[in-house]
């Protein structure tokens, strides 16, 4: 009976996070729905026995990007935040009107449509009869990454210098500027 | 006996909504005690009593988000690093410690490379100095 | 795996005689119930101790400064003042609730219910002992860790959303502050998790000993070393002093909490001294050998479960009182030299001392200085002989 | 819970993440949006693996999309500040420079 209670508190706050996400009009609160959303998607995986990429979602998202968004939306606020963009368009700039958010609608029924059709695949797969019990995962992805997957280990390493030298050059604050 | 698997979560829900609800119902209880004479002196921002110029939410410097930067890098770094270190010990016992040492040694030689670059190019420090070409500042 | 209150308790025969009889009463498994009521006792008995320990740490915090300043501090309320607490806690109750107009009133709102929340989240999983942690889960290091840091988010929020330029600066300082002394303190703990193999807290208690010779901090030099990273990432990561840059009181009037009154103060501070608990906690828990009692004393019955919490928080104790003392004794750094220390200090000390515990792990089998010390001695005099 | 609940979630999840990415026109909402997308494919992978084959790869697999999602997210922030010093605004309209 829990699993049900846990599931849907957390998929109601996956989904009304991320309803509030898109549809407040403030990118600061935007960011603190976004938290909810996270912290649901991490009870979902909880809940699908993924406890360590449940709580790896909370320290990488909830204590990383969601500081690092809040960051730079107090960075890029502030001064011209009433200001009309040069074409002129809308009364509060950047974040959607009626219009935009009609012509996203339609475009995302369009996607779900073809989504739902690829789901079709997907209910016609073979399941497991019979769910596994839980497991405590840490063990068999630890041993995994040192195994089997241990290029992909290494090169996310990589991928982090790389992410790391590039963001630090772009966001280096140029000579001339001050 | 013992309690079925997902019922372990219990307490993590609990006390997440306990900390919610905590809060919200002391200021609701609050609300009905305490008292309340706003005025508009007494609901300006604390600027040591000068009337506040402007609004807080100016453009701030960039540097905190180059910590940000540099954290969120580490931050990942280390949560990749866990489930390998877990399992260091259970290797370790039939003989593969060296291969996994060498391998957490490389993850994080190669890091250790981003920090070093960082270092050297300047973007640890706090207060920046900016080297122009004539040697001044 | 996943050892908890409800399971541990289950072993006794009362206990397992009311839910037989529930079961039979409602005519299914009542385990569920059962261990909702267990877990809900539990917490509000933990919370309540917590938030004890949390108001007798403001009442600490004063005396021991008055002590160290040959003062009196206070001693009105209850014997020795000690009920302060108490009427500090009925006053924030009372007092107007003031929200500046130009402040986010949302945020105002989230900011502190995110530290509580935080805090209360880390409380799951602290190791009071083998029996009475609420939830021994395999992954409770990590979760610590992660759920801590909505403490940060909680932080800055609360400075951003007064609107007021102190707490701007406040705010901005302590999250990259709370973020950046975050990676010493995982990489640190993560020398501890190569010690002992596994991340739930029990296997890391469970690999360390009764006696101080068995503890990790003194298991090899390298992990004595990582005790001090993480003691010192703590201070940091709560916004104590020496580090209590967010809400230095001498430059930023009280930083992120400036615009804060009666009860959202209360619960900043409230999640402050709480937090200050759960990482002395950890530390005692990763190096301090948590909540093991020399010789099994008391074996595993009720008894040793006491022996147990009282090692566990004495040993917690011990370490505020010396977070409290630190605040008193050390004067506040500057920004930059606080930055200086975690990125160019702390952060490559610490990698280094992981990859040193990982060799040594690899050259002597996981076996501490003290083991090593005492074979080559006993060697040495069988040798003699 | 069953095999449909967690794919309807994620469905909503994705479906948000793309309204997001196509009606605001800030680059930081922009990328709000493209984490749900990811939560969403990510949520997807683990909902896989636990139903339909009971091996571990899918959870490296989401372990990766939250790695690759922080990287890209440190990287594409850094990029908005500098666009934003630059141009002093962060109206996605106004990247015009590519243009030509």
């Amino acid at each position: 009976m829990f699993d049900t209670i846990l599931f849907i508190f957390a998929a109601l706050a996956a989904i009304v996070g991320g309803i509030l996400t898109i549809s407040v009009k403030n990118l600061m609160h935007a960011c603190v729905f976004l938290l909810l959303t996270l912290l649901g998607v991490a009870g979902l995986y909880l809940t699908l026995g993924a406890d360590f990429v449940g709580v790896i979602q909370l320290v990488v998202y909830v204590g990383g990007v969601v500081v690092l968004m809040v960051f730079a939306v107090m960075l890029t606020s502030g001064s011209n935040a009433q200001k009309v963009n040069r074409f002129g368009m809308v009364k509060i700039p950047t974040m959607g009107n009626f219009r935009t958010y009609t012509l996203a609608g339609i475009f995302a029924a369009l996607i779900l449509m073809s989504i739902i059709k690829l789901y079709r695949n997907v209910f016609s797969m073979a399941r497991l009869e019979k769910l596994p019990e839980y497991y405590p995962t840490v063990s068999k992805i630890g041993h995994s990454l040192v195994s089997t997957h241990v290029l992909a280990f290494e090169i996310s390493s990589v991928l982090l210098l790389g992410a790391l030298v590039g963001a630090a050059i772009i966001s280096r604050p140029k000579r001339e500027m001050r | 006996m013992s309690t079925s698997n997902l019922d372990i979560y219990m307490p993590i829900l609990i006390l997440l909504i306990f900390g919610v609800v905590l809060v919200s119902a002391t200021l609701l209880i609050g609300k009905l005690i305490r008292p309340n004479n706003p005025s508009p002196v007494k609901n300006q921002p604390y600027e040591c009593g000068e009337d506040p110029i402007g609004s807080a939410w100016s453009v701030f410097n960039m540097r905190f988000y180059v910590t940000g930067l540099i954290f969120i890098i580490f931050d990942v770094e280390s949560a990749l690093m866990f489930p390998v270190v877990g399992v260091f010990k259970d290797l370790n016992d039939i003989g593969m410690g060296g291969l996994v040492f060498m391998e957490l040694f490389l993850f994080l030689l190669i890091l250790a490379a981003g920090l070093a670059y960082c270092w050297r190019k300047g973007d640890l420090d706090w207060v920046k100095t900016y080297h122009t070409e004539k040697g001044q500042e | 795996m996943n050892q908890t209150v409800v399971s541990y308790l289950l072993q006794f025969e009362p206990i397992k005689k009311l839910v037989l009889s529930l079961s039979n009463l409602l005519g299914f498994n009542a385990i569920s119930i059962v261990s909702f009521l267990i877990f809900l006792i539990v917490i509000l008995i933990v919370v309540g101790f917590l938030a004890t320990v949390g108001g007798l740490g403001t009442y600490a915090e004063r005396k021991i400064s008055a002590d160290m300043q040959a003062r009196i501090g206070p001693n009105r309320v209850g014997p020795y003042g000690i009920l302060q607490f108490l009427a500090d806690g009925a006053k924030m109750l009372l007092k107007e609730d003031i929200i500046p107009t130009q402040s986010d009133k949302f945020l105002f709102y989230v900011a502190p219910m995110l530290c509580i929340v935080g805090v209360f989240g880390t409380i799951a999983v602290i190791p009071f002992s083998s029996g009475f942690t609420i939830l021994n889960f395999n992954v409770g290091l990590v979760y610590l860790i992660g759920i801590s840091s909505l403490v940060g988010l909680g932080v800055f929020l609360g400075g951003y959303g007064s609107n007021s330029k102190w707490s701007m600066l406040g705010g901005m300082r302590g999250a990259s502050q709370i973020i950046s002394y975050e990676i010493p303190v995982v990489l640190s703990s993560l020398s501890i998790v190569l010690l002992s193999g596994g991340l739930s807290f029990s296997a890391l208690i469970g690999a360390q000993g009764g006696w101080p010779h068995e503890w990790f901090i003194f298991h090899n030099p390298f992990t004595f070393i990582g005790f001090f990273i993480l003691f010192i990432g703590s201070l940091a990561e709560t916004n104590r002093a020496p580090f209590d840059l967010p809400e230095a009181e001498s430059e930023l009037v009280s930083g992120y909490h400036t615009e804060f009154s009666g009860m959202r103060f209360g619960f900043f501070a409230l999640a402050e001294y709480i937090e200050v608990f759960v990482v002395c906690g950890l530390a005692t828990a990763l190096f301090l050998g948590g909540y093991n009692v020399p010789m099994h004393l008391g074996g595993d019955g009720l008894i040793g479960q006491v022996l147990q919490v009282g090692s566990f928080v004495s040993k917690t104790f011990l370490l505020y009182y010396i977070v409290i003392v630190t605040r008193w004794t050390l004067p506040r750094l500057r920004v930059d030299q606080l930055m200086t220390m975690c990125w160019k200090y702390l952060i490559p000390i610490a990698m280094f001392n992981l990859i040193m515990v990982g060799l040594w792990m690899w050259l002597f089998d996981g076996r501490s200085l003290f083991t090593l010390l005492f074979k080559s001695a006993s060697v040495a005099s069988g040798a003699g002989h | 819970m069953g095999f449909y609940s967690y794919l309807v979630v994620s469905t909503i999840l994705f479906v948000l993440g793309i309204v997001a990415v196509l009606a605001r026109k800030n680059i930081i909402a922009i990328l709000l949006g493209l984490e749900l997308i990811l939560n969403a494919s990510a949520l997807n992978f683990v909902t896989y693996t636990r139903f339909v084959n009971n091996n571990i790869d899918g959870h490296i697999f989401a372990l990766f999309i939250i790695i690759v999602a922080a990287a890209e997210a440190a990287v594409g922030l850094a990029i908005v500040l500098r666009f934003f010093q630059i141009r002093e605004t962060i109206h996605v309209d106004d990247a015009t420079q590519l243009q030509g």
